[in-house]
């Protein structure tokens, strides 16, 4: 009984140090946890797989550096894929830190060897938009003309001189739009605008929280979502490159089981203490 | 060990940060105190730049080179000086004597937000929710859908009673009130443990910088 | 003049912001946001005020040599040369990348910002271990719900698929119930906290004489 | 006293069925008259027959910046030789004049909304108040036929939007539920509500501090000072600060923002005059912190471990800082109080602190500390309204099931 009465009292930092120590260890290890594929990724995963070479994918990047734990290794992952399958890439920002994002997601695949060696040139398959003030009403403007909506990218060069968006008029020249948003505005003004109103195609990926929110669109209005990390490291899996969210799955997993651990514990010991508390009071 | 001044100042000002979880020590509060003052420094900047400029002394300069190159008084523009004006009976309050003239300035954004907050509450979150709660009881063919509607209706109804403050939660009444609060307590459930994975990965992020992007242990 | 005046302007501009929301005429648009811009630059000054309060505190702290006197002289220190470095080159906007500004919030600000950030995973599990305790029938539901939710990230082997069912079911319907109810009664209370204020019968945040 | 409330509450009600009566009235659905297309012989080779009956008039519920312009189909709109392949929408400013082209829709349809800008910069700047006339082309491949110019219409904007119906009918239900019961409450009659237990905890815990000899902090949460949740705040804290001053235990309130700082000031030190302490109030115990979410959280937690104090109260908007405060504070072992209308955050609220308002309960909670009659009229009127929000729900529900359309359509609102 004792054991169970310090259970009760116990130091708030042992929880604290098991949490790190869940967390940490696993970054070492190489094994990969198993991970179902939800219908919900499966849907992203292939409206990108079904597009022909050159298509012209749009992907806006909502977030800042607050999640990019959870939205970095989508943008990563699915840089990779629109790569590999000689997709154009037009990037932009609803959020004034998302075109960095953006960069720092294109340097990390450029590093990948694969991309590497395809040599891709900015301006012809890929553009940086950069970021817009004016939240959906951006939106609305590129429903009926995207270059006058951005006049200039994200380094200043015109939009208009940049030859992959010759031919880009609305969202009638986007084959595809990927959203991957932390909030306001986010994965709801774009199924709201470019969906419902310019009928663009649309996948998105949302933090955690967000994600069950948007789970009435599909699959009318949104092809699938990403939720969370979780979410990341099933596009990795399906689209056979496990990379970081998937490295990152076993901590999670373990960091879960940790915490579900310490609450049966609390409760056998608070159990196992009441009689004893009963008739002590 | 990365080479890279940045990541040493970001890998001391995180370990001084989490030094907190062991207790209160000088190096938290040393990166409390700097996070203190350079965030309100920095919003500072922010207001400045992003609401002062643009709004106040763009429109009044506007304002100025109408009246100077024209002659004519631009109402619309000369308007935003008296935004200013009203945010420099905000600052009264320092003078203690007419610090209640302070109170002006307040109620013109009560005002405003109030009739705002009205309109939207009522609108997004009392007629939109009901518009979306009106859901067919049963779909044909689909058990499950059938099932899942007839709840979510009932779920709605008893949590609304539970909300009920004029009418003691007794009887079947209360009984609504109680199957009420445990819609509402799955709910609080459902979202905590939802919660952990949005933080736990924010951790494994910062663990993941610290043990490979500082100390270069992995891989 | 000190009370019946603001409580009266607080009337007057509540009710037109609720009737210009019926009125789509150009010159109601225009009066919308013109309050709306005036309550931003009224905040704006009110920066200042923040500023003053937080210098006087600290600096009071300081001249008294009050316990902590010197992480108040490095919170002085951090907000000046940012307020300095900030506004003073005023020339160019400071919010654009690359400024000595943004340099200072992109690998000082933002670093201590995920930590801190970060710190909630710690706390969310020693909240869990602490408050998760199957005491009544409510806190019962709390914990199980919590519980499964969480075990959707653990393998379970052949349970997984019961509890695939599960978290969807639960993040389906009585969720959905739950939130619908629950933002049904804020908007009802905040309309009525809304009506209360524009009739003046709420008026904590007016003080008193 | 009496009376000013009388004649505030009278002004606003007068005023709301005024609007009413005004408006609802007014004839505002748009005909759309569409004309039995003649099929008329294939005597001619090219053209397709022009559209007749083309109509301009103000666009409704708008500001005052379009037209809309109506017409007869073509006879070879689909039917006859079925050649229309689109119409055009030209525009002048006299029936001579040279017309512009102002839109393109395909064949088959017979409606074009003429918008333009309301800034006079605008390339696209819409006049209003001013004549224009119409007409419209039917198109084929390089040929068309014009109709004849359209009468002259002006464009004007609307006193009132007929789309907002719905929510006016709200309004003035909930005003008036609202109004009533402050009556009836003042009238004196004694209004039942139920016991809510983050309320009886406050005088306890102040209680607490006092014996403790230790500070009570006070935390408004992130909003700013006009937020529902800010103010519903303000008015707890002034009862809890008038007990504060009454046990002289020292309230603590750290701000986000500094116009919530301003009126918590303000606050406190009425309440201090109250409780006929004017001299125990202590400005620099109310101070501005920082803005910045996580920042402010550093500062707090640093004063909670610091400072110790024996009791904190969070109430108002909070987010994802709120566990990081409740735990600390828990840490510090302090009893805690806390609110809030953000559903995302009141979970980690009801795990880690004593007592939880959730959502409405924060609201209602000024009229539990209050008893004044007119706070309890409201929270009796706003229960009203929540009765016949789950008469709407059932009925809505029984007419999805059985398909009543028109009752659904009764709560469609246009925003």
């Amino acid at each position: 009984m004792k054991l169970f009465d310090r259970l009760l009292a116990i130091d708030r930092r042992i929880i604290f140090l098991l949490v790190a120590i869940a967390v940490t260890l696993p970054l070492f290890s190489k094994t990969i946890l198993h991970i179902e594929i939800s219908p919900m990724v499966k849907g992203v995963y292939d409206a990108v797989n079904n597009l022909p070479p050159g298509s012209k994918v749009l992907v806006t990047f909502d977030y800042d550096p607050a999640s990019a734990p959870e939205l970095q290794p989508m943008a990563l992952s699915f840089f990779r894929h629109c790569f590999s399958k000689d997709l154009k890439v037009i990037i932009m920002g609803l959020w004034p830190q998302g075109p960095i994002q953006a960069n720092i997601a294109l340097e990390d695949v450029f590093r990948i060897p694969e991309i590497k060696a395809k040599n891709l040139k900015y301006g012809e398959d890929y553009v940086n938009l950069g970021y817009m003030a004016g939240n959906e009403v951006v939106i609305q403007r590129m429903g009926s003309d995207i270059q006058a909506t951005f006049p200039v990218d994200y380094s200043g060069n015109k939009t208009s001189e940049l030859p992959l968006m010759k031919g880009i008029k609305n969202f009638d020249n986007i084959d595809f739009v990927y959203n991957l948003s932390a909030g306001y505005p986010g994965t709801m003004e774009w199924v709201q605008f470019a969906v419902d109103r310019f009928h663009a195609k649309l996948g998105a990926g949302n933090t955690a929280v967000q994600a069950p929110g948007m789970y009435p669109y599909i699959p009318r209005q949104l092809v699938g979502v990403l939720g969370g990390m979780k979410g990341g490291a099933e596009y990795e899996i399906i689209d056979k490159h496990p990379a970081r969210a998937v490295s990152y799955m076993l901590s999670q997993g373990v960091s879960h089981a940790v915490v579900v651990f310490f609450i049966i514990i609390g409760n056998l010991a608070f159990f196992a203490t009441r009689g004893k508390r009963k008739t002590s009071e | 060990m990365s080479t890279n001044l940045g990541v040493w100042i970001a890998a001391f000002l995180t370990l001084g940060i989490m030094s907190f979880l062991y207790k209160d020590n000088p190096i938290y509060k040393f990166c409390e105190a700097v996070f203190v003052g350079v965030s309100a420094g920095y919003w500072f900047v922010t207001e400045y730049f992003t609401v002062f400029l643009p709004k106040v002394w763009d429109n009044v300069e506007t304002a100025i080179n109408v009246l100077q190159a024209e002659g004519r008084m631009d109402w619309f523009h000369w308007s935003y000086l008296l935004g200013g004006i009203l945010g420099v009976l905000m600052l009264l309050r320092l003078v203690p004597k007419i610090g209640w003239i302070s109170r002006w300035p307040l109620a013109v954004i009560v005002g405003t937000t109030s009739g705002l907050w009205l309109i939207n509450y009522l609108v997004s979150n009392a007629m939109v929710q009901v518009r979306q709660t009106i859901i067919p009881l049963y779909v044909a063919g689909n058990l499950n859908a059938s099932i899942g509607n007839i709840i979510i209706v009932v779920g709605t109804f008893c949590g609304l009673i539970y909300f009920f403050f004029s009418k003691e939660h007794k009887g079947v009444f209360g009984g609504a009130a109680k199957v009420g609060i445990w819609f509402i307590m799955i709910t609080f459930g459902a979202s905590f443990g939802y919660t952990v994975m949005s933080r736990m990965s924010l951790l494994i992020a910062r663990m993941d910088f610290l043990v490979g992007t500082w100390l270069g242990l992995l891989k | 003049m000190r009370r019946t005046l603001p409580i009266a302007v607080v009337a007057g501009v509540g009710l037109f912001m609720l009737v210009q929301y019926f009125i789509p005429l150009e010159e109601f648009e225009t009066l919308y946001e013109w309050a709306l811009d005036w309550t931003m630059v009224i905040g704006c000054f009110a920066m200042l005020l923040g500023l003053y309060s937080l210098t006087t505190m600290m600096v009071t702290k300081v001249k008294r040599k009050a316990p902590g006197w010197g992480y108040s002289l490095v919170a002085l220190a951090g907000l000046f040369f940012m307020v300095f470095v900030g506004v003073v080159p005023h020339y160019q906007d400071s919010l654009k990348y690359g400024t000595l500004f943004m340099d200072i919030f992109e690998y000082i600000y933002i670093p201590i910002q995920a930590a801190m950030f970060s710190l909630l995973a710690f706390y969310i599990a020693s909240a869990a271990y602490r408050a998760f305790r199957a005491r009544t029938v409510l806190a019962t539901i709390l914990l199980v719900s919590a519980i499964i939710i969480m075990l959707r990230l653990v393998p379970l082997g052949p349970l997984s698929g019961i509890n695939q069912w599960l978290v969807n079911f639960i993040l389906t319907v009585p969720n959905m119930a739950a939130k619908r109810a629950f933002w049904l009664g804020v908007g009802l209370g905040a309309t009525a906290t809304a009506l209360k204020i524009m009739l003046g019968i709420e008026r904590g945040y007016m003080g008193r004489d | 006293m009496k009376d000013k409330y009388i004649f505030r509450t009278g002004v606003l009600l007068i005023f709301l069925f005024m609007f009413t009566s005004l408006f609802l009235g007014m004839d505002t659905c748009l005909a759309q008259e569409m004309g039995e297309a003649e099929i008329l012989e294939d005597s001619l080779a090219q053209p397709p027959a022009p559209p007749t009956n083309v109509v301009a008039k103000d666009a409704p519920n708008d500001n005052g910046h379009a037209l809309l312009v109506t017409w007869t189909l073509s006879a070879d709109d689909g039917v006859g030789r079925n050649n229309v392949v689109s119409y055009q929408i030209l525009r002048s400013d006299s029936p001579e004049g040279e017309f512009e082209v102002r839109g393109l829709v395909p064949a088959g349809e017979n409606i074009f909304s003429d918008e333009g800008a309301k800034e006079k910069e605008d390339a696209n700047y819409f006049p209003p108040h001013k004549d224009f006339y119409y007409k419209v082309r039917a198109r084929s491949d390089g040929i068309f036929s014009d109709s004849e110019v359209s009468a002259p219409a002006q464009a004007y904007g609307q006193w009132y939007h007929t789309g907002k119906t719905p929510v006016l009918f709200a309004v003035i239900i909930f005003s008036t539920f609202a109004l009533v019961f402050i009556t009836v409450a003042r009238k004196g009659k004694e209004l039942y509500i139920r016991p809510l237990a983050g309320i009886e905890a406050v005088d306890e815990a102040i209680g607490r501090a006092t014996e403790m000899g230790k500070p009570i902090l006070y935390i408004l949460g992130l909003g700013s000072a006009d937020m529902i949740a800010t103010i519903a705040s303000f008015t707890i804290l002034s009862r809890v600060s008038k007990k504060t001053a009454e046990y002289q235990t020292p309230i603590l309130i750290p701000c986000c923002d500094p116009i919530v700082m301003a009126v918590a000031q303000e606050t406190v030190r009425a309440a201090y005059l109250e409780a006929g302490r004017p001299d125990d109030y202590k400005q620099e115990n109310i101070y501005y912190l920082t803005s910045m979410q996580f920042a402010y959280v550093a500062g707090v937690n640093g004063i909670m471990i610091r400072e110790k104090p024996a009791t904190n109260f969070y109430l108002g908007k909070f987010y994802a800082e709120s566990l990081l405060l409740a735990e600390t504070g828990s840490l510090a072992g302090s009893i805690q109080i806390s609110g809030t209308d953000e559903i995302a955050q009141i979970p980690f609220f009801v795990a880690a602190t004593d007592y939880t308002l959730i959502g409405e309960e924060l609201y209602a909670a000024s009229a539990y500390l209050g008893r004044e009659p007119v706070l309890l009229g409201t929270l009796k009127g706003q229960d009203w309204a929540k009765a016949l929000v789950m008469i709407f729900l059932i009925l809505g529900a029984l007419a999805a099931t059985f398909h009543f359309q028109w009752f659904l359509n009764l709560l469609k609102v246009q925003l």
